[in-house]
């Protein structure tokens, strides 16, 4: 069990907030005790303060990896260097913010590694957020990567699940060239590649249709590629059932990433000061869920001293 | 321009707030300004969707030529004037002495309604759910899609467990739902075992849905501090 | 009559639905009486607005509490009126949807109603921590069992959860919080939705049929006027 | 295309031609043959044509769809066939054939969509490789046909039968007297109390059907049970407050007032202020009944019909006016914020029977019980279900594996 660092305080408003929140819970335990009951407002004020804190003095808490999420950084961390990862950006703008810190994170594990990356893409929307990515990740943080060698992006192509259905037995028909026309026989990233078949694993982002479970059907299970994937929070429950079977690994919503940001910051201390959209995104959620269990329980303490108090004086 | 719209927004943004506190002329200002923008924006939408969008240019439909200059015009579909006579007769509400005719539209909403949704709901809700709760409890014979031979696949010990789970839940939350035997016996207790499951529901639902409406506070907190502000890097 | 030939409707209406939906040439017309309906509420909307017109001039002309804001409201109104049905300051002209950017319509939208809708939905995030505070609370069985799994649920997607039962070894990973949390979603949380739905289900054929029969008319008015 | 003049249709062939040279140079140009540097790659790949290309009627329509179906080019095996594409084309009423759509490869059927039936139609298929192409024998021109019937949907139909005629035995049951039990709904028998509250503390009810228009159920529920709840009101010296967010439901929230008011005898206690639209607008109408409700304080809040994620803001702010609220919706994701902030709640299947059960008719009731014949139904086919589908899956019992596949068959629905 790894309490801290659970918090990082990176600033005197962090711990003055924290503080403020701690000190004010405490107080009302006391007044819980003495079964007096918080006024609404007061929650609303605690809601107000955990949801803005976190906005205004970033604050992050260490996650904890649960396994489905484990599953997928132990993999691409026991792949030996030079591995072959395709990683599917299967989601539209709307659904990017949730899902788009996952394809980010899993990258930077990636380019970290060694591994040379396969991009692409199932929407054709998707295909702006990739490059959007790609100059991120890989242009800004990993400047020493070529083209072509240590990564491709051969972008979209319509065709749904219909694309999956080829590229598992034939990457080539599909894709004749990357997205910049280089003839796919002279990118070396597919040397020795005919399908995906030959790739040591698969990680597709998105919630929708053509999404993860079309990998799985088309490509992980009659391809017996290891597959992993991430999708929204609200789908997560949806995908369990391909877990672990079919599924090695899932990330649900930006907790998933999340974890999964706090996991490689943990084996690769560089990336400390590197943007974690997922963990900065989680602060205000994990504060302001933390203070709802707070109340909850405050509620209960404040519940059962009444019920012993009325018991006492029945007798 | 947008530096207004922001401040606009910010201040509206505000006066709902406030309301947490309590009642109050800021408050009231915003809701008077919501309700009237509302209810005007959605008259427009309604207009031109429905009454041009739908029956104007159903009943008139306008010329149309493909690129060889032929006319493509649609039919006009007479039909649409059944609705429009049944809107009209609606609006006779406000001559008294025949304000009992606008029962008729009235009743074929209620009729037309009730028919769609009895079929619609008993396939998807019904027939649907008993459908989804015939499973095998412990496995399946899957058809290797590579090799084309079956080989049985046992569930792991959770989800055996989880299927169990489902049925006795599905049952005895019907159990609960009967309206025609009393909560009694055997029965009464099998209709306590429905009311857990629907309050597990309850209570996991609920705490499902926490973090979505807390991503929603978020989402205005960043507009005041942010865009508003300036206060947040 | 007054009450037989809209009995008659409903009745007529009601059985040619579910009859259309077992008969592939009827398959379209759900639909026409979709387009129907939306017809229909339009007109209706003259009432709607009409009534609310009324309302608040009411408030002004008597002087009512809170009258200035009744000024307010019906300013809004006409002003969305005459903005949106004339499509004033639309780029694309008359021809062009009252929503097209840039059309004062839309603009207002935008800045206005967007906050103000994006506000009052935020308003949740607190109801939903005073409602947990009172009513997640051991008072019975129920309760207590409802308090539990939100608990489980909302401990699941903190780090807390893993970091409370992180040591349970991997063989009884289930109840590591965060998967329980996944196992009460998937299992438990389903039968209940299922039970619920499957009964839903039944209660809509039983009151449709009350409803086409003319059992249930209380929606119709008397005979009398 | 069509030639205005005959003068000029030499003309026309020429620019025709040199269109088709032009766009194939641009085609080439734009698509840059992947694999052009490799000498072996430039040769022709002959590629084989698409066989036994059949043209079906697509069942249970109104005869405006045909379903396409061949056997792939033999060249079109995976991995690494020849075949890159197919395409349809489509001749209508034996005109010209037109390509119609694009396939990838391996595929072997097209549904065609938006047919006429008094039209025909005939299709062949052709296959593409890198540079060649081969295209199918076409098919004889066929008109698509109407059904009549649903035949896929005869065991919907059947169970539907089955539960309305349990409906409609009870309630003739109930007419002709006989006694029929229906348990005590606690949400329910609540109603009379909480109208009885509102009329001690001298305050209104406020009564909220839903955001949802009159073409949805759980409206026409609520303005069922408001018929019940306005009949019992009209007994007291109450008001009734309703604010709707739909013009249609204001008129028949007005309509059913009025009528329990006749009823009750005291039509001039009616008026039609109680009913107020508000807007279309989710949350505006939201606003606008939160401020009612903190302003005029109702001893009742009747919170029942179709609520989204608006059903926690108006339950929370009703209990911080501490009124006994009454809610009910067949939202299931919105039931949890009812039942944590309301003082009952009809849940789902409760909020149907809600009319029926207070009006206390017989006949009323006894289409309830016509309800808890299909939830029967519902339970046995389950328990069968579960039982044949676990033996036949882990056990191989042959007979329950016909069991388990006659009921998946009965209860699925297109």
């Amino acid at each position: 069990m790894t309490w801290a660092p659970l918090v990082s305080m990176s600033n005197l408003g962090v711990v003055i907030s924290l503080a403020v929140i701690g000190g004010g819970l405490l107080w009302l335990l006391y007044r819980s005790l003495l079964a007096k009951e918080v006024d609404r407002r007061v929650i609303f004020l605690f809601i107000l303060v955990s949801v803005a804190a976190p906005l205004l003095f970033p604050m992050t808490f260490e996650e904890q990896a649960t396994p489905v999420v484990k599953a997928i950084f132990d993999k691409i961390e026991s792949l030996p260097e030079g591995s072959r990862v395709l990683i599917s950006f299967d989601f539209d703008p709307a659904m990017a913010p949730e899902v788009q810190p996952m394809a980010n994170v899993v990258t930077q594990h990636c380019m970290v590694k060694g591994h040379k990356v396969i991009f692409m893409c199932l929407f054709a929307t998707g295909q702006a957020l990739l490059t959007q990515s790609l100059e991120l990740i890989v242009s800004e943080q990993f400047p020493d990567k070529v083209d072509g060698i240590d990564y491709v992006n051969i972008g979209y192509k319509a065709g749904n699940e219909g694309v999956l259905n080829v590229i598992v037995s034939d990457f080539k028909k599909m894709f004749p060239t990357d997205v910049n026309s280089v003839p796919y026989d002279s990118i070396g990233v597919f040397k020795g590649i005919r399908s995906c078949k030959d790739l040591d694993m698969v990680f597709t982002i998105g919630g929708g249709k053509p999404g993860v479970k079309e990998w799985v059907l088309f490509v992980g299970d009659p391809g017996r590629v290891p597959v992993a994937g991430g999708v929204a929070a609200v789908v997560a429950p949806q995908m369990y059932p391909y877990y672990p079977k079919q599924l090695f690994g899932i990330m649900g919503g930006i907790k998933g990433a999340a974890e999964y940001e706090s996991e490689l910051r943990k084996t690769y201390p560089q990336f400390h000061d590197v943007d974690a959209p997922g963990l900065r995104m989680m602060g205000p959620q994990t504060l302001a869920h933390m203070v709802i269990m707070a109340f909850i329980v405050l509620g209960n303490v404040s519940f059962i001293v009444q019920k012993r108090r009325d018991r006492r004086r029945k007798r | 321009m947008e530096h207004l719209a922001v401040w606009i927004a910010a201040l509206l943004t505000l006066g709902i707030i406030s309301f947490l506190y309590k009642d109050n002329a800021w408050y009231k200002l915003s809701e008077a300004i919501f309700v009237g923008i509302s209810a005007g924006y959605w008259f427009v939408v309604l207009f031109w969707d429905n009454v041009h969008g739908k029956f104007w240019t159903g009943v008139f439909p306008p010329e149309q030529y493909d690129a060889a200059g032929n006319v493509i015009t649609e039919a006009p579909d007479y039909m649409l004037w059944v609705g429009a006579a049944l809107g009209i007769l609606m609006l006779m509400r406000l001559i008294p002495k025949i304000g009992w005719i606008s029962r008729w539209p009235l009743a074929f909403i209620v009729g037309s309604t009730s028919g769609l949704y009895l079929i619609n709901y008993f396939s998807s809700n019904m027939m649907r759910q008993v459908q989804g709760t015939i499973m095998p409890l412990f496995g399946m014979w899957p058809t290797d899609p590579t090799t084309g031979e079956t080989v049985f696949q046992a569930l792991p010990t959770y989800d055996i467990v989880g299927n169990v789970v489902i049925l006795v839940g599905v049952f005895s939350g019907l159990v609960y739902f009967f309206f025609s035997k009393e909560h009694r016996g055997v029965f009464g207790a099998t209709a306590k075992v429905g009311i857990f499951f629907l309050m597990v529901t309850f209570g996991a639902s609920f705490g499902y849905t926490v973090m979505s409406r807390m991503s929603l506070l978020i989402g205005r907190v960043d507009f005041l501090f942010g865009t508003w502000l300036g206060l947040i890097k | 009559m007054r009450r037989e030939v809209p009995l008659a409707i409903t009745f007529f209406v009601g059985t040619l639905l579910i009859i259309s939906v077992f008969l592939p040439p009827a398959e379209g017309l759900g639909e026409d009486f979709t387009v129907f309906f939306d017809i229909i509420a339009v007109f209706a909307f003259f009432l709607g607005g009409g009534n609310l017109v009324r309302v608040h001039l009411t408030k002004l002309s008597r002087r009512k509490e809170d009258w200035p804001y009744s000024i307010v409201t019906l300013l809004g109104f006409a002003l969305m009126l005459v903005v949106g049905l004339f499509k004033l300051g639309n780029p694309g002209g008359i021809a062009a949807s009252p929503t097209t950017d840039g059309s004062y319509f839309q603009s207002i939208f935008d800045s206005v109603l967007l906050p103000l809708g994006a506000t009052m939905y935020s308003l949740l995030a607190f109801f939903v921590a005073s409602a947990s505070y009172r009513a997640f609370r051991a008072k019975n069985r129920e309760a207590t069992i409802l308090l539990v799994a939100a608990f489980i649920i909302l401990l699941g997607r903190t780090p807390f959860g893993m970091a409370l039962t992180g040591f349970i070894p991997e063989q009884f990973d289930l109840f590591q919080v965060p998967n329980l949390a996944v196992w009460i979603m998937n299992f438990p949380n389903l039968a209940g939705q299922r039970a619920i739905m499957i009964g839903i289900g039944l209660g809509v054929v039983s009151m449709s049929l009350r409803l086409i029969l003319g059992i249930e008319r209380t929606y119709l008015g008397g005979d009398e006027r | 295309m069509r030639c205005r003049q005959p003068g000029h249709t030499p003309l026309l062939l020429l620019a025709l031609i040199l269109l088709f040279v032009s766009t194939d140079v641009c085609v080439a140009q734009s698509e840059p043959d992947p694999a052009g540097s490799l000498m072996a790659d430039t040769a022709r790949v002959t590629v084989a044509p698409p066989t036994s290309v059949i043209v079906t009627d697509h069942k249970y329509d109104n005869g405006d769809a045909l379903e396409l179906s061949w056997v792939p080019s033999i060249d079109d095996r995976i991995p690494g066939g020849k075949v890159v594409r197919y395409q349809v084309y489509r001749s209508v009423n034996e005109g010209e054939y037109l390509p119609i759509q694009e396939l990838l490869p391996g595929s072997n059927f097209f549904l065609d969509e938006s047919l006429h039936r008094d039209s025909v139609y005939s299709y062949y298929v052709t296959a593409y490789s890198r540079n060649d192409s081969a295209m199918s024998v076409a098919t004889a021109p066929v008109s698509p046909q109407r059904e009549w019937l649903h035949v896929d949907r005869a065991w919907l139909f059947v169970i539907a039968l089955i539960i309305s005629l349990a409906v409609f035995y009870f309630i003739r049951a109930a007419r002709k007297g006989e006694d029929l039990f229906i348990r005590k709904i606690a949400g329910l028998e609540a109603v009379d109390e909480a109208i009885g509250r509102a009329t001690e503390m001298g305050r209104p009810i406020l009564y909220i059907p839903g955001i949802l228009d009159m073409d949805d159920v759980q409206t026409l529920a609520a303005i069922t049970i408001l018929g019940r709840v306005a009949r019992t009101v009209a007994d007291y010296e109450i008001q009734v407050r309703m604010p709707v967010s739909r013009s249609l439901v204001m008129t028949a929230a007005r309509e059913t007032i009025k009528t329990a008011y006749q009823t009750a005898g005291r039509p001039d206690s009616y008026s039609d202020d109680m009913v107020q639209y508000v807007t279309d607008e989710q949350f505006g109408y939201v606003a606008a009944v939160d401020g009612i409700m903190v302003r005029e304080k109702p001893a009742t809040v009747f919170l029942l019909g179709a609520f989204f994620a608006e059903s926690l803001i108006l339950a929370e702010t009703g209990n911080s006016i501490n009124a006994i609220q009454i809610a009910g919706t067949a939202r299931p994701a919105q039931l949890p914020f009812f039942i944590a902030a309301c003082d009952f709640t009809l849940i789902g299947e409760e909020l149907f029977a809600a009319s029926a059960y207070l009006s206390g008719e017989p006949k009323q009731l006894g289409s309830l019980k016509g309800q808890d014949v299909g939830k029967f139904i519902a339970m046995v086919v389950i328990i069968i279900g579960v039982i044949a589908a676990t033996l036949a899956q882990a056990w191989e019992v042959p007979f329950m594996q016909q069991v388990y596949d006659a009921l998946t068959f009965v209860f699925s629905t297109q």
